[in-house]
């Protein structure tokens, strides 16, 4: 019943939010803040309790469309567990980040935001595959609100763009979904989108490789990977800032917890045969997209797409199928999680403050505004995956982990690691390093990090050196997970080796 | 009787061609009575006698006179009738007729595939009346509210304010 | 009494029809644009009654009876319509009605 | 008090982190006290550590802090391994780099972010210590990157001049190259003997590998890869030079002393691989080599202070590496020692000349500073002798060794001992140019009114120079550690030989001395042959490696990005949107309006629809 | 054969509507009252689809050859009737300022409404020819309604006179094939053309391939198919807005439920060449549709291209319906259209009632800043629209999940891709309306859609925005519903 909770809180809490505008305009943030903490402490204490034979730690399931087979079938497990508590944490943060930013429509704005947080806690929770698809969709709609209403200059473009590419992809995985129930259908002999049962579900070669890459394409567009990813930047760059953290902490992850929950699972020998192709394109993301991001002068851009390169190491971990890589991946989407929403706060902070987001126009910030320098720096630091923090683990792990699947792939993406601090630096050398004079920007709002921004960024300073230097609490919680899906697909790969 | 047959199917194509290539409006619409009239003429031959008679009757008689109100009521003058030669230019109906030849030709196609020989037999107004008064009687009745349609919305229409 | 090929019925009717379409396709004139329709509705009839006769039934009779009905329908109101055309445009040319379009 | 060893990075990160969260509030003073008194305790427990580990007699001690992560067999710690080889670097690292930071709050006392300046130094001796005391590859590689990245931040330190900035980016990014070398040879180690325990991996190894075995080579070949980039080597040892833009301490600390010597460290640390790998640990001698000498050659010809330091900083490790390669292995950490004593020395009393006269670093526009500057005259007179290894200077005792370490080897050992001999040459005439021109002869430039100084300042200088006057008589406990590989007989050559080692730097002073101080020979005159002045245009640039990797990698890189800005593959969507414009455009125009369009098209249905119907 | 009155119990829905047509009929005749004839009507709406509802679980019969009442003819009785209410509920403030005589507007959609249930619940040639042409006629009189206003905003005249024009045309077509279907089969009824070609030698497939084609455009025609649409932007545009409505509604799922029963009992999908042409005409609606309707700028036209694009999307679950085992693509169909109904009655409704006679607010401009201006219509019209893009939490979403159900099922792979391109298209015109409405108003003329004759209009929209959330969520009822009348038409 806790998942249902933890979904409705959101739902009803945006409700109220909304409404509570007309009474007075500052509520809506102060009831939205009270949601997602609540909702914080929910999902908190879950973690205490045990999980039951199956490995899940709370479910809950009642019928929905019985024609189709389809149930309500929400169920919670560690990796569940660890993103519905980054979505909780970087909600907070968002809201945070919103706090001073959205002075217009405030009601409207926590409206969506709560709703795209409980469209992702139902994507983290959903087993039931058409349930998972439609949270999948729902939580797009309130994103789309917030890039095409709170967004920058461009906004109208950006949020089509994204809206349009998640969507079209969306009904590949959808077509794909409906042929597993078929395949239930003709083979057990009554339809049902149940994660469970689908996963007994065999098909032959060709189809099954066709299916998988309906969820591929899906994921892979949400995570994203090159060649889906050129909705990213244009949404980071144009998104209010808290609609760029929810994206880019948590939104993008959903891509990535599919591909683990789903695309490798319910097909493991198309993924099997398909790794090679997707490692690859793993590589180039991480190798191209940073070196466009390098390219780049408007800052959210490039962050937007480093964020790209860093989901490399993700699909490369997930393809790579093994522990190490599996945690790695894990690892990464957390740590990435916080530091690219820092990052887009720093950006969104800087462009609150001088309206603009073109690097060149600005420089030696750091004589102004030390206390963001050193964040940013912490952050950049990160990103270019300082061990010591949470990247590092991630990436690190991904990498040997995927250095034991396929060598020159690996090797290849490890360059990655070199033109993240190519690009890494290059940003703090255009925003702080180098001498402060006059630009062209208006300088008079260039204030320093205030206390309840430091609040945020320090709590997510301190949780990448925790992920850093401790990642045992994170990886405790998704290892009885991982560990289970790895068995689970062993002896089909072994009999696919073999043959 | 056969040759009856083909003498009004005669008469009724070129009255037709004839009505589409008129450029005066009278006479068009006499054009009209006369394939209508022929066309009646077959539905004799074939077997049809009340149908012919309706034909002849309604068609002929009641639609065409209506036309003819109209014609009348617009009063279209000599103007009219050189503005239709302008209008039927060459470039006009070429093509349409290119497109209807195409289409005439793949009906022919398969409709001479059809080897039946009918033997017209007289399915006179009692058969039809006694369809229409037994299982068709829904059929009379929607008929009426068809027209009925037709009534509110020429009434509505047509009036001047 | 001497048969006569059913498909002979179906041509003159498939050409009756295709003169309509012809009209149709052509005139510019409304009121002939109209005329064309009957004709093609005419056309219909005829097929009707052909193939009524070649089953012997009346049920075909009976269609025809209903496309007369139509037919009467269509042309009460579609000549209306050319009476308030007239007197808005004062013209029958058809191509006068394309305001809208795109 | 074993168990006290993570006291050591303690310290400092404790201190780096009382800093950060003050962020420059605290007085100067206190400032000061919390950073070098934290690498000064350090140094305390280190050398109590030591002596007690000493005196313990046992060859190794692990100590594990707490476990890092464990992922399947994956499961490095934070644990701590002290043998004679961490003891020493330990040692080095807490008391160089506690007399340079002592030396550092009189050289920075009137920068403005003085309280920065020792954040990042304390974080640096905490990740130093953690490169040298990890006993796993991955706690090593999180010290080597933290190295790293604390260079990056010192060398930038003056960041307002993007000069600075570049030379500091350029240093990381060069580094991350060999970095990522070395992480992907932490892969191989892993994926092949399923650990990442130094010790572990070693005795893997040696068990599981043949001598010679495609693995073995690859995986010596990546950690090579890290050990040249960390230690400036070739071909990646085009940062060093730039990083001269930091502070004069760090210079000292990190540019010289410390974290360049760490891929000396890393080879000696994992010698067994490069042992089953005899044609990669060749190839380290060869690096070796031919980095002593081109930087022998670029040094003749610089004209910045702490450059032509730099160079002679290159060319020492390449000393280092030359010794690696012939498999002396103790002789090589000998020799990091004592250069650490030296170098700092030299850095050091290279920054209160600086500091003197007025950050000039042009060696043309000193001279004459012997009067004025005497305790830098002093700390450079032992450093140079030290440097050139005059003999019983600390320089002397272990450069000897190597070249005789080199000269035994079979095959190539004879060309490695000529060479390195040529290098000591080089040596020689290189310091004492730098020597002479900056303390004799007349000022052309600035005057200092006095020197720079101060206890803080001097104490450390002085000690400096005990140190490498004496510090040849140091006997570094690494036998245990190296014991298992290392040929370790008394040297046998003839004194003919080895007089003619002793030689040959003299040689190189001299001639020095000839164009430098006497003037007997005209630099200028030499200058006019043409082929010299391109030889000295191409050592100048650092035989052109700068210009080659621009033309190489950076151009083309930056060029790329640049054609790409806006993303290839958005353009593939883009025509997308285009074209389905292009489609509505077209399209829309069908809907004109006529009547008698829209029943032609009815009719074009119609006939299309049954053709298709009929003919197929 | 003599048909008594317990014969003709069935057809009491339709019955109803005809007493309602005559009543208001002879109203009108004894004194014009406009709110009373309205109220007639909307009354005798009322109590047919009331009566419908109350027949539903137990009615199952032939009436005549020419009718058929079961369970699925009566769900769409009590759809048409419902829907007919609703448009009259919003033809109510529409039509109340006309300076013309405005009673036979309700006339003229009654008789409409009764030739769609008469559709609906056709299985014979002549009851599907005379409902089809009665509710054309009336819609010609309802698109052509304000053609006698001085201040009529559009161009009614001109779209009704299209509207006769090409479909007579099309009726042409349709009656010629069902002749020639006539002349194969010898019988007026739906039946099997498959097997007359079967056991009749001397007639090729070839001609009932014709006759099926003929018939087929005939309907798709109405449909407005691609090639058959061009009518369709013009008439939506120049009718007054409950017209267009009744139009887009009623007329287009009326006539699809023809389609279906004609194919499934003709079974014409036996014929590949059928399948190909159908599979034809749904891809080139669904690109063309989506692709004219991507920069349009005048509401009726994008929603009007928009409805060529969905009967496409319907085409389809048709095709899909001869490959598939149950019921399953007959329900993805009467799904999809009550879907439809309801998505469009309320995108028609929220553009009518800031509307009037004088003056229709068409353009997106007009609605520009609508979610901060009128937040209640801009929610409605928001939700409408994307369920027609078939977002999740509305009707739409359901009606495409069956479609794409149906589709997999049967494998139609090309058709499938068609539609999520085609869908892709979608998106984009219906968020830019939507982005539209999200901007910052601007200023211009004010919409007047308040006070006490507003009321019913704003309660259908209510009514309709409730019943797009809550099958969107909980569809299961309706689900249930349909799974049993659909078993009604095979």
């Amino acid at each position: 019943m806790i998942l249902v909770w933890l979904i409705s809180i959101l739902f009803v809490g945006g409700i109220i939010a909304w409404l509570s505008e007309r009474i007075n305009p500052a509520y809506p943030r102060i009831i939205a803040l009270i949601t997602v903490v609540l909702d914080l402490l929910l999902m908190l204490s879950v973690l205490g309790s045990e999980p039951n034979a199956g490995g899940w730690i709370a479910s809950v399931n009642a019928e929905w469309v019985p024609r189709f087979g389809i149930s309500f079938y929400l169920a919670l497990d560690g990796l569940s567990v660890l993103l519905i508590l980054l979505t909780g944490f970087l909600g907070v943060i968002a809201i945070g980040s919103a706090w001073d930013e959205i002075k217009e429509r405030a009601g409207f704005f926590y409206f969506n935001l709560l709703w795209t947080l409980a469209g992702v806690l139902g994507v983290f929770t959903a087993l039931d595959l058409f349930l998972f698809f439609f949270f999948w969709e729902v939580m797009l709609i309130p994103m789309y609100f917030i890039i095409a209403i709170w967004g920058h200059e461009n906004k109208n473009y950006a949020a089509m763009k994204f809206f349009i590419f998640t969507q079209v992809t969306g009904m590949l995985m959808l077509v794909s979904i409906l042929m597993l129930a078929y395949f239930h259908l003709v083979q057990i002999g009554n339809l049902s989108f149940d994660y469970h049962d689908l996963l007994r579900i065999e098909m032959g070669n060709q189809i099954e490789m066709w299916v998988m890459l309906g969820f591929f394409v899906a994921f892979t567009t949400k995570l994203p990977s090159v060649p889906f990813h050129s909705w990213l930047p244009d949404a980071h760059s144009q998104a209010p800032t808290a609609g760029s953290v929810i994206l880019a902490g948590i939104l993008l992850k959903t891509g990535a917890y599919g591909l683990i929950r789903f695309a490798v699972p319910l097909f493991p020998e198309a993924s099997l045969s398909f790794a090679p192709i997707a490692m690859t394109l793993a590589a180039i993301s991480i190798l191209y997209c940073a070196k466009v991001a390098f390219a780049q002068t408007d800052i959210k851009r490039l962050i937007a797409y480093t964020s790209v390169s860093h989901m490399g190491f993700v699909t490369l971990g997930i393809y790579a199928w093994n522990e190490q890589a599996l945690q790695g991946a894990v690892m990464t989407m957390l740590a990435h999680g916080l530091s690219a929403a820092a990052l887009f706060m720093l950006a969104g902070g800087l462009q609150h403050r001088i309206h603009t987001r073109e690097m060149p126009d600005m420089g030696g910030f750091w004589v102004k505004v030390p206390r963001m320098a050193v964040v940013a720096l912490f952050f950049s630091v990160a990103a270019l995956g300082m061990p010591g923090l949470g990247n590092f683990v991630g990436e690190f792990l991904a990498l040997l982990g995927a250095f034991q699947a396929n060598i020159p792939i690996t090797v290849i993406s490890a360059f990655g690691l070199i033109l993240a601090s190519v690009y890494s630096l290059w940003v703090i050398q255009m925003i702080f390093h180098g001498e402060y004079t006059d630009k062209k920007i208006d300088d008079s709002h260039l204030t320093d990090l205030n206390g309840r921004e430091m609040f945020y960024f320090g709590a997510m300073m301190l949780g990448l050196v925790w992920m850093g230097m401790y990642p045992q609490s994170f990886l405790n919680l998704s290892q009885p997970v991982l560990v289970e899906l790895l068995n689970n697909t062993q002896s089909i790969f072994a009999a696919v080796v073999q043959n | 009787m056969i040759i009856l047959f083909y003498l009004a199917a005669a008469v009724a194509i070129i009255a037709t061609v004839a009505v589409v290539l008129q450029t005066n409006i009278v006479h068009g619409l006499l054009y009209l009575i006369l394939s209508l009239l022929a066309v009646a003429v077959i539905f004799y031959v074939l077997g049809a006698p009340f149908a012919a008679v309706l034909e002849a009757i309604v068609y002929a008689g009641a639609i065409m006179v209506l036309f003819l109100f109209v014609i009348m009521m617009l009063n279209l003058g000599q103007h009219t009738q050189n503005q239709e030669r302008t209008w039927l230019t060459p470039r006009g109906w070429i093509g349409p007729s290119i497109m209807a030849a195409i289409l005439l030709g793949q009906l022919l196609n398969v409709i001479s595939g059809i080897d039946y020989e009918i033997v017209p037999t007289q399915v006179g107004v009692m058969q039809v009346s006694a369809l229409l008064f037994g299982p068709y009687v829904l059929a009379v009745e929607l008929a009426s509210i068809l027209l009925l349609a037709g009534l509110v919305a020429a009434y509505h229409l047509a009036k001047t304010k | 009494m001497e048969s006569i090929p059913i498909e002979h019925g179906l041509i003159l009717a498939a050409i009756l029809f295709s003169i309509g379409l012809i009209g149709v396709l052509t005139r510019r004139n409304i009121v002939f644009v109209l005329m064309s329709l009957e004709i093609m509705l005419n056309a219909s009839g005829l097929a009707f009654i052909v193939a009524a006769s070649r089953w012997g039934h009346a049920e075909g009779q009976i269609m025809f009876l209903m496309i007369l009905t139509l037919a009467a329908a269509e042309v009460a109101v579609g000549l209306g319509l050319i009476i308030q055309m007239f007197r808005r445009y004062k013209t029958v040319d058809i191509n006068e009605l394309s305001e809208m379009k795109g | 008090m074993l168990d006290l060893i993570w006291l050591l990075p303690t310290y400092p990160l404790l201190g780096f982190l009382a800093l950060v969260l003050t962020s420059g509030r605290l007085p100067k003073k206190i400032v000061g006290i919390i950073g070098a008194g934290s690498v000064g305790l350090s140094f305390l427990t280190a050398a109590i550590i030591a002596t007690q580990f000493l005196a313990g007699g046992e060859d190794y001690f692990v100590k594990e802090v707490w476990a890092w992560m464990a992922v399947g067999s994956f499961t490095p710690g934070f644990s701590f391994y002290l043998d004679g080889l961490s003891l020493v670097m330990m040692l080095v690292i807490t008391g160089v780099g506690f007399l340079i930071h002592l030396y550092a709050t009189g050289y920075m006392a009137d920068d403005p972010s003085f309280s920065r300046f020792f954040s990042y130094m304390n974080l640096f001796v905490a990740a130093m210590l953690m490169l040298v005391l990890g006993d796993n590859l991955v706690l090593l590689y999180l010290g080597w990157e933290g190295v790293g990245l604390c260079s990056y931040l010192l060398i930038g330190f003056w960041y307002t001049n993007p000069a600075n900035g570049y030379a500091a980016r350029k240093a990381f990014i060069v580094t991350r190259v060999g970095d990522t070398s070395m992480a992907i040879g932490l892969f191989l180690l892993f994926a092949q003997l399923g650990t990442l325990n130094i010790q572990d991996v070693l005795h893997a190894a040696e068990a599981e590998w043949a001598v010679g075995s495609g693995l073995a080579i690859a995986a010596a070949l990546l950690l090579l890869g890290g050990a040249v980039g960390k230690s400036a080597q070739l071909p990646l040892q085009t940062w060093l030079p730039d990083a001269m833009a930091g502070p004069t301490p760090i210079s000292a600390l990190i540019h010289a002393a410390t974290m360049v010597t760490a891929g000396v460290y890393l080879i000696a640390r994992t010698h067994i691989l490069f042992e089953i790998a005899p044609s990669v640990q060749l190839l380290v001698a060869w690096i070796g080599l031919i980095t002593v000498l081109m930087a022998g050659f670029i040094a003749l010809t610089q004209s910045d202070i702490k450059r032509i330091l730099a160079f002679s900083t290159m060319s020492q490790i390449g000393y280092m590496f030359l010794a690696l390669g012939v498999g002396a292995w103790s002789a090589a950490i000998f020799h990091l020692m004592t250069h650490a004593f030296f170098k700092a020395l030299l850095f050091l009393a290279s920054g209160t000349v600086i500091l003197s006269v007025h950050h000039e670093q042009n060696i043309f526009k000193m001279g004459g500073l012997r009067k004025k500057l005497p305790v830098s005259f002093a700390s450079f007179l032992i450093g140079s002798l030290a440097l050139t290894a005059f003999p019983f200077t600390s320089g002397y005792f272990s450069k000897d060794e190597i070249l005789l370490a080199a000269l035994e080897m079979d095959g190539p050992g004879t060309i490695l001992w000529v060479g390195g001999v040529l290098g000591a040459f080089l040596t020689g005439i290189y310091t004492f140019r730098l020597f002479f021109i900056v303390f004799f002869g007349e000022n052309k430039g600035h005057v200092p009114e006095n020197e720079v100084g101060g206890i803080h300042m001097n104490g450390p200088l002085f000690l400096l120079m005990i140190l490498s006057l004496v510090g040849g008589f140091i006997a570094i406990p690494v036998e245990s550690v190296f014991s298992h590989g290392e040929v370790h007989e008394e040297h046998h050559v003839s004194t003919l030989i080895h007089g003619f080692m002793i030689a040959v730097p003299l040689i190189g002073i001299v001639i020095s001395y000839l164009f430098f101080y006497a003037k007997i020979f005209s630099i200028e005159k030499l200058m006019s042959i043409p082929i010299s002045q391109t030889l000295h245009r191409f050592w100048f640039s650092g035989w052109g490696m700068d210009w080659l990797y621009d033309r190489l990698i950076v151009f083309p890189f930056l060029w790329l990005s640049k054609i790409n800005k806006a993303d290839l593959i958005d353009s593939f969507y883009a025509f997308i949107v285009k074209f389905a414009r292009a489609s509505n455009a077209m399209i829309v125009r069908t809907q004109t309006g006529y009547i008698r369009w829209y029943a032609l098209s009815i009719a074009a249905g119609l006939v299309v629809l049954i053709s298709i119907g009929v003919l197929l | 054969m003599i048909t008594t009155l317990a014969d003709l119990l069935p057809l009491m829905p339709l019955l109803i509507t005809t007493a309602t047509t005559i009543v208001a009929m002879i109203v009108i005749g004894i004194r014009r009252n406009y709110a009373v004839t309205a109220g007639i009507t909307i009354a005798g709406l009322l109590i047919a689809s009331l009566v419908a509802v109350s027949m539903i679980s137990t009615t199952n019969s032939q009436v005549t050859p020419l009718l058929i009442v079961d369970q699925y003819s009566l769900f769409f009785t009590v759809l048409i009737c419902v829907t007919a209410m609703l448009i009259t509920i919003f033809s109510f403030p529409y039509l109340a300022n006309l300076d013309d005589s405005k009673e036979e507007y309700y006339l003229l959609l009654s008789i409409a409404t009764i030739g769609a249930i008469v559709m609906v619940s056709s299985n014979h040639f002549v009851s599907t020819i005379l409902g089809l042409e009665t509710l054309s006629m009336s819609l010609y009189g309802m698109v052509a309604y304000p053609v006698h206003s001085k201040l009529a905003d559009k161009f009614p005249l001109e779209a009704s006179v299209k509207y006769l024009v090409l479909s007579a045309a099309a009726s042409g077509i349709l009656l010629f094939g069902m002749a020639l279907i006539y002349a194969q089969t010898g019988t007026l009824e739906f039946s099997s053309i498959v097997n007359v070609t079967k056991e009749t030698p001397g007639l090729g497939t070839g001609f009932a391939i014709v006759a099926l084609i003929m018939v087929f455009i005939g309907i798709a025609f109405k449909l407005s198919l691609a090639p058959f649409h061009m009518w369709t932007p013009d008439v939506y545009e120049g009718s007054p807005l409950p017209a267009t409505t009744y139009l887009a509604t009623i007329g287009k799922s009326a006539m699809f439920v023809v389609l279906l029963r004609f194919i499934v009992t003709t079974e014409a999908l036996s014929f590949d060449s059928i399948i190909l042409v159908i599979s034809l005409v749904a891809i080139v609606s669904i690109l063309a549709g989506n692709l004219l309707a991507l920069l349009q700028n005048s509401l009726k036209r994008i929603l009007a291209y928009s409805s060529i694009a969905h009967m496409g999307y319907l085409l389809i679950a048709l095709v899909a319906s001869y490959y598939v085992q149950g019921a399953i693509s007959v329900e993805a169909v009467t799904f999809y259209l009550f879907a439809y109904m309801v998505m469009s009655i309320g995108a028609f409704g929220v553009i009518s009632i800031v509307s009037s006679s004088e003056k229709e607010f068409d353009d997106i401009d007009d609605y520009q800043g609508l979610f901060w201006r009128n937040p209640w219509l801009a929610l409605v019209f928001t939700g409408m629209l994307l369920s027609l893009a078939g977002i999740p939490l509305t009707v739409g979403f359901i009606g495409k999940f069956y479609l794409f159900f149906a589709g997999v099922e049967a494998g139609l792979w090309t058709l499938l891709v068609v539609l999520i391109l085609g869908s892709g298209i979608g998106l984009y015109y219906y968020l830019r309306v939507v982005y539209r409405m999200l901007l910052s108003p601007k200023g211009g003329e004010r919409f007047k859609s308040g006070g006490s004759q507003y009321m019913g209009a704003h309660g259908v929209l209510a009514f309709v925005l409730a019943l797009l959330l809550i099958l969107g969520v909980y569809p299961t009822p309706l689900v249930s519903i349909i799974e049993t009348i659909s078993l009604n038409i095979l």
